[in-house]
């Protein structure tokens, strides 16, 4: 079968099972969460097939229709892609892996069917996002992963999730208006939808229509601000986080953002002309609003009393982190950003992932509550800590290494108050993770013994969150391997 | 001009968004904005003199470009669908708070902290 | 206020906008860069190469399928968010509001 | 409903044939005259939303029940990606029309390998989503 390509199988495994979910629930299936598992495994092996893939041909194209790019749709398959589709994939088969029965009675039992039926299509979209090679083809993948995060925030309806799903969906549809007006400002330019036609052809005629090529860069740049919380657009993001079940704020914190970041990477590297982007200021703008980013979130993070709330605005300085690696447009910042994406999003994952079992065990909601609660779940608080060090970037683990190659980054583009900025914030951090973690081992009473939890939470919930753990160590222990990788994706991109 | 028109519809909308404290109004000014957008593609596509792109007989009429007009079937839809769903999460938005009016959404959440 | 603030904001868009209309390309022109490919590449090899005379469906449907079956899937994604939200509307009407 | 006017729903019986007809016509003739799945689609909904505007809800519930909608919605879509994946056996990407599919003689019905064919699935997608969503948001008040 000559057509067939393991990243497409991946999309057509995705929206059958999104297309046959409420058909199933219709016909009472109940077993909706193992489906999920089951489907998210075959779509981590087909994307380690991709990966091996693209390691042993290279750069592939696959048209859909046979068409060329030019008219047709295109899905390009290079290392940038398949590193990320792993990532994805991966977190989403070890996210559906925890959502354990505890977990899963979050999400009332007659709304499952529907639940998993948007999971499956946020998934689909995440993955197209990262796979497409067509701009308008990006647009609706933006909607689709927009309208789907959306609606597993509000699944669980009360008071904030209503709220911070209807504040999303406004800030996020403007999002994606100004990337449609975008791409229109570029199909007018260039005749073209596909990127990399487009970029090629967009460097000639940027020169003859500069103010259309910046506005198209303005418009683009806001759009996928606003849906990756850059500073100051991050106005939805802690709401959203605070209030979703647990496995859709993993979800949206581990993934979401992540894939919004790597479609500015491939558009901002790909499409529009990067001296453009350096001549125009907005780089500057873009790394200015990155380094408050960095700075106020930390702020903010610290005068929260809600974990999940401190745990959102921690996000919105880590995305800083990342803008600032990308845009400061060296090779070892991009690199560090690029590092960044894959660690942030294994580490967040696990701590929203660790604080979720807090959470639903014990019902423990402030950060007053974690007095103590390392005794009664030393595995779990550990796994946390392991994974807040590894935030506030602590040398052996992997937060470090991404921090440290984007700090290079700031010293090669000789812009050293940012080095400043990032020393500054990994302080920060501490300042808000250090007590948590102290609190929750040394605080409380002396005198209770420690008391494993395997028992009581089970094989299938300590599981994910060890393998996260595992991972966190790995790459911070073995660094060079996942680098020389990004190395070369990034020697591409340049 | 036409691309003119366009983006004061495009503003007026997002002025709508920006400013109305009614969640339905604000729907509205969704509405407006990706309607300026559509326009915008639609007058991308335009060419003068041409005829619609339908081809029958003869090949080589000269037509509009029929790209955006394809495309912008598809935005319509996206656009629908958005809309849809915002409005469904503002019977919501009701159900919960009593109003739909932004302002007054704020003062019972704070009262609620507090 | 937050008119004032929206208005001036939107004044300044509008402007920078507005220069750049003028740098666009020749409204309706035909060797538009956009309207390149779309007689000879396009409108005139659709029938030879789609079957279709109508060339708007023979883009969404046949160059752009894909597209298309993404958008079925956009619809689909609202349909199900609105019955996910909207369900347990007509199990429990009413006790919802008693909460405030 | 307690309410009925007869104009009203004289003229909807009389006209619902012809605006059903109407959107299949724009559905079927898709790769002929302007027109597709989802305008005709929404055309044949528009009719169903018309018949519960006039006769209730009810009316309309008997015809076109939650779950039929929904097995019609995810049907719909399914044709759509069976219709894509048949170009697999051929040896074709996703979605490949005239290679496989016959081409016809244009300007007949019968033309446009898988166009028409993907339409009417959309079509008949679209139709039961408008209804669904006009149930889900309106149909409250029309008990």
């Amino acid at each position: 079968m000559l057509g067939v390509h393991p990243g497409i199988l991946i999309m057509l495994v995705l929206l059958i099972s999104a297309f046959i979910s409420p058909v199933l629930d219709q016909f009472k299936f109940k077993k909706f969460s193992f489906l999920a598992t089951f489907v998210s495994g075959i779509v981590f092996v087909l994307s380690v097939l991709v990966i091996f893939r693209v390691n042993s041909i290279g750069v592939e194209y696959y048209n859909f229709g046979g068409w060329t790019p030019d008219k047709g749709i295109e899905f390009v398959f290079s290392e940038l892609e398949a590193l990320i589709l792993l990532l994805v994939s991966g977190m989403f088969f070890i996210i559906y892996l925890y959502n354990q029965k505890k977990i899963r009675e979050e999400i009332s039992e007659h709304l499952r069917g529907w639940y998993f039926t948007l999971a499956f299509m946020l998934q689909a979209s995440l993955i197209g996002l990262i796979l497409t090679n067509d701009l308008f083809n990006m647009f609706v993948f933006i909607e689709i992963s927009a309208l789907t995060t959306v609606a597993i925030i509000s699944i669980n309806e009360n008071k904030d999730t209503v709220f911070a799903s209807i504040k999303y969906l406004f800030l996020t549809a403007v999002g994606s208006s100004s990337v449609l007006f975008s791409t229109g400002l570029i199909y007018l330019l260039t005749g073209y939808l596909n990127m990399e036609l487009a970029g090629m052809e967009l460097m000639e005629v940027a020169g003859m229509y500069p103010a259309a090529t910046s506005m198209a860069m303005l418009f683009m740049f806001f759009g996928l601000a606003m849906k990756s919380a850059l500073f100051p657009l991050h106005i939805w993001l802690p709401d959203a986080y605070y209030s979703a079940p647990t496995i859709s704020t993993a979800i949206m914190a581990g993934l979401v953002g992540k894939a919004y970041i790597v479609v500015f990477i491939k558009v901002f590297y790909r499409v529009l002309p990067l001296s453009f982007f350096e001549q125009t200021n907005m780089s500057e703008i873009a790394i200015v609003m990155a380094g408050m980013a960095i700075i106020i979130g930390s702020l903010f993070a610290i005068s929260q009393t809600k974990i999940k709330r401190m745990l959102a605005y921690s996000s919105v300085a880590q995305i800083g982190y990342i803008f600032l690696g990308i845009t400061l447009a060296t090779e070892s910042s991009i690199t560090g950003g690029f590092l960044h994406i894959v660690n942030h999003s294994i580490i967040k994952t696990l701590l929203f992932l660790t604080v979720g079992v807090i959470i639903i065990y014990t019902g423990a909601e402030n950060i007053v509550d974690f007095k103590g609660i390392g005794k009664k779940y030393p595995l779990t608080m550990g796994l946390f800590a392991l994974s807040a060090l590894a935030m506030i970037g602590i040398p052996p683990l992997n937060g470090f290494i991404s921090k440290w190659t984007i700090a290079i980054g700031t010293i090669e583009a000789e812009k050293p108050l940012y080095l400043i900025i990032i020393i500054l914030s990994s302080l920060l951090n501490a300042v808000y993770y250090l007590p948590i973690i102290i609190q929750a081992f040394f605080g409380g009473d002396d005198d209770l013994e420690y008391d494993w939890e395997f028992k009581r939470l089970g094989f299938k919930i300590i599981l994910p969150m060890l393998t996260l753990g595992v991972l966190i160590l790995i790459i911070g222990i073995f660094p060079a391997k996942p680098i020389n990788y990004i190395n070369r994706i990034v020697s591409i991109l340049i | 001009m036409y691309y003119f028109a366009s983006i004061v519809l495009f503003l007026i909308g997002f002025y709508i968004l920006l400013t109305h404290p009614n969640l339905i109004k604000k729907v509205i000014g969704l509405n407006v904005m990706d309607s300026a957008i559509f326009f915008f593609f639609v007058a991308v596509g335009f060419v003068a003199d041409g005829g619609s792109p339908i081809v029958e007989g003869s090949q080589d009429a000269l037509t509009v470009n029929p790209v955006p007009s394809g495309l912008m079937l598809t935005g319509i839809v996206v656009s629908v669908s958005v809309t849809a769903f915002a409005l469904a999460i503002i019977i919501k938005v009701y159900q919960h708070y009593g109003t739909i009016n932004v302002e007054e959404i704020y003062v019972v959440r704070s009262e609620r902290e507090c | 206020m937050k008119h004032l603030i929206a208005i001036v904001l939107l004044v300044t868009l509008g402007f920078g906008i507005y220069s750049v209309v003028m740098d666009m390309p020749t409204f309706g022109d035909p060797d538009n860069p956009g309207n390149k490919l779309s007689q000879t590449e396009i409108v005139n090899r659709a029938v030879e190469e789609t079957g279709s005379q109508n060339v708007v469906s023979s883009i969404i449907t046949d160059y752009r399928a894909f597209d298309t079956l993404l958008e079925t899937t956009v619809l689909f994604a609202a349909i199900a968010g609105i019955f996910a939200t909207l369900i347990d509307n007509n199990r429990e009407s009413g006790d919802v509001k008693d909460e405030i | 409903m307690k309410f009925r006017d007869t104009i009203v729903s004289i003229i909807t019986r009389f006209m619902l044939p012809f605006i059903t007809l109407f959107g299949l016509y724009l559905i079927v003739h898709v790769h002929i005259s302007p027109g597709g799945g989802f305008s005709g689609g929404t055309v044949v909904g528009a009719g169903f939303v018309l018949l519960s505007l006039t006769y209730g809800i009810s009316m309309q519930e008997r015809k076109f029940s939650h779950r039929t909608s929904t097995l019609i919605e995810s049907g719909g879509a399914l044709v759509y990606i069976f219709f894509g994946i048949v170009a697999f056996f051929y040896g074709q990407p996703f979605l490949s029309n005239l290679p496989i599919f016959p081409a016809g003689d244009p300007g007949r019905l019968f033309s446009g390998g898988f166009i028409a064919f993907l339409n009417i699935a959309i079509g008949v997608k679209v139709a039961s989503t408008i209804v669904a969503l006009f149930d889900s948001l309106g149909g409250e008040d029309l008990h």
